[in-house]
């Protein structure tokens, strides 16, 4: 037995994002940010997405650009603090905007990974973020039902890869993507290496190639990768 | 293994297609890889935690750390990856298995199937068998035709505690390929020396049978 | 700053359980099981306990030294299937046994890591293993609650640790190693090398040492360790 | 920054215990760090997947895959490990956080926190603060005693949409240490060269003062 190949060009890789698809978009700030991969679904131009990312990068990186191609309707987010230009877009209406707390967003996504319905947690009750929520007792306990959350299509950022699709992430650029591997139908990863079958030792691989469907391999990284100079 | 097992387990081999994720069950299931292509590109799982399972290996060349989840002792193969149990069954659940081949105490008509527990005999706990049968894309069953009284194993309805409904796409026997169609059994291929008028006879509830000639492994 | 240190003698370790204490063993079969734990919990004799283990390992060793010792009340398990001795402490009433589908054993004891209440799931509707289960509606989807799992006490088997309790797995000895981590309230690792601060490179860490009371340096590994000669 | 916000933080910095695992929020909290021993044995815990934070770095001595939740350049230390967002809020929500010290808008005097809405002025989301508010083991806040404008943040009950209710066990500004205690607002530590009447005249809600000399930091 060998492992199958699942390298592919980044122009074959985003064709699989549709019109009004989910796509789920790795990152935390600028580390695990597919910014190739988003340029290219920028080029593509599929309409009407709904975006789940934890942030909306900064004006004019990632996530910036496919609110400025507008192909967004709507966003599925913890925090827009360092862009001012998303903010806009959500108080004038432009996109629709559902906040998460950090880790809840984390946990519906892992649970849509994970193939369950959802999950049942006390995060934010007595605040806003509970509104509308359903509520569950289990035994004197009193909890939240926060559902799963899966996506057509997940872009994901990886340090090295292989040509059957095991990633492994560096650093705190690991964040959101080894979950958003888990939950989508159809997951394309960008990796700043693919190396041959073996190269990475299978007890430090962090997302089996069992979740991802197409690799890609980068060229040489755009600025947007780079350290920010503020 | 008889002649007969070694035919139904070589039959089952291809249906391995590439490209796939697939889990074998404890037991004839997991005899499978040993009828497939050295360089066939395929991906095995287990539930304790490995992708790209390598040939089981002798006591004397095992690792302590490394055993599938029937407790052989198996090996890596480029590119195999480990993981804790709750993304094994993540991967399993989330729909990434492609096909699992599972034994069977009894299978029904509508593709319900038994394989856990036979009350007040036999109750070791379900293990991972039920999110397998339940989850993934495709189910296919090797048992023998009937047990050692030579009861039939397909049957009209499951007797024993379910492991999953309706989950059974294809069964693989020591005499025959079955599918589980809408209308119940279907015939699909037959085993050397076996007689239609004997799968009959050995199966539990009605078999339809296709006009056509069908293929004989 | 410098990461503190939790290195601790195996008696000192074990002395954290008490009668009637949960506690979480990792291992499925012999790899990841902490034998020399489970062999210094015999020793120190706490009584009464629910045990929360993948399997029952096989007669005399792991988990039957502690069935033979009588301090277990209740096993919550996934397989018996290689320990005909529990199976009939079970049948004859000596212990109560829960089984649980392996995967939501998992997900069960990931949940209480997460502090969440439970999560909801399809497995096993139509099913004996459904019986009694709370049941919810989402959509027009039908779950079950599957309410999460902690332990007073887990014990666990790294293959390499470091002073502030970082752990790296090797191969199938990770299993619930990991998970159980994050789900009790004090959590006890053996690792057959505890090394330098540093020593484990950040990246390959398979639990952060935050989750980690306490460990402690193996020596020459007991003959349970070893391979299964059938 | 002033000296009463440094001799703030530098206060703050006290509570911090040997063998804790700490988080320290976006803004002052985060100054806490320059004011610990070289050799401090806690361990720093950031949202974004890393514990173990090391110092802060300068743009060109960065790693573009290194920072922490605030988007600061940090480094590592021997010890430190990285995970992903579920297994960083894992570790927040099941309490394996002993502390956290967080910024605030508003206080109320039942320990109430509201930090991450001006509802039409701002809101840019609630980040991973509500977790970090409702589950560390104890929440400290560090803020000025009053806003830009002069009034109090400290008040009888919050205005603002709450980040988390009764969470909040002790205060740090650069007026003073005040305690979340069940009557209320505590005074337990005053700042160098303020008077009492200035800190209960800057505390929106019934300040109780021990009848003990207090310390002055």
């Amino acid at each position: 037995m060998k492992l199958p190949d699942k390298q592919c060009s980044l122009q074959d890789a985003i064709a699989h994002v549709k019109d009004g698809d989910t796509v789920m978009l790795g990152g935390f700030g600028v580390p695990g940010t597919p910014f190739t991969l988003i340029h290219a679904l920028v080029q593509h131009g599929a309409r009407n997405l709904t975006i789940v990312k934890n942030d909306a990068n900064e004006p004019d990186m990632g996530v910036d650009h496919l609110l400025q191609s507008g192909l967004v309707a709507r966003l599925i987010t913890t925090h827009l603090g360092l862009n001012a230009h998303a903010i806009e877009l959500m108080n004038t209406g432009q996109i629709d905007v559902e906040f998460n707390a950090q880790g809840i967003l984390a946990e519906r996504i892992r649970a849509g990974g994970a193939g369950l319905g959802g999950f049942l947690s006390d995060i934010g009750i007595g605040t806003e973020l509970a509104e509308g929520k359903q509520i569950i007792e289990q035994g004197d306990k009193t909890f939240l039902v926060e559902p799963a959350l899966r996506a057509d299509v997940a872009l994901l950022h990886a340090d090295r890869a292989d040509s059957f699709g095991n990633l492994a992430y560096v650093a705190t650029a690991r964040n959101f993507n080894p979950l958003m591997a888990m939950a989508a139908d159809c997951v394309i990863a960008e990796a700043e290496a693919v190396l041959p079958l073996g190269a990475l030792a299978a007890d430090d691989i962090h997302t089996t190639g069992v979740f991802v469907d197409h690799v890609t391999e980068l060229g040489a990284l755009s600025k947007e990768y780079a350290v920010v100079q503020r | 293994m008889s002649n007969a097992k070694e035919r139904m387990v070589a039959r089952a081999a291809r249906e391995l297609r590439p490209g796939m994720v697939v889990n074998l069950g404890i037991g004839l299931p997991t005899k499978v890889v040993n009828h497939l292509p050295a360089d066939f590109p395929v991906c095995l799982h287990t539930e304790n935690g490995l992708t790209g399972i390598g040939p089981t290996l002798p006591a004397d060349q095992a690792s302590r750390n490394l055993i599938d989840a029937g407790g052989a002792y198996v090996s890596t193969i480029p590119g195999s990856a480990f993981f804790d149990s709750a993304t094994s069954f993540a991967l399993v659940r989330s729909g990434r298995l492609d096909l699992t081949m599972l034994g069977a105490f009894e299978v029904a008509a509508n593709g319900d199937l038994a394989n856990w527990k036979i009350p007040g005999k036999f109750s070791p706990g379900v293990g991972g068998g039920i999110e397998l049968a339940q989850k993934a894309r495709r189910v296919a069953v090797l048992t023998t035709h009937t047990d050692r009284a030579g009861n039939p194993k397909l049957k009209k309805a499951c007797s024993l505690p379910l492991t999953a409904k309706g989950c059974v796409a294809r069964v693989f026997t020591d005499m025959a390929v079955i599918d589980i169609a809408p209308e119940g059994f279907t015939l699909v291929e037959t085993a050397q020396g076996v007689s239609l008028a004997e799968i009959i006879e050995a199966t539990g509830d009605v078999l339809h049978v296709p006009d056509t000639e069908l293929p004989n492994f």
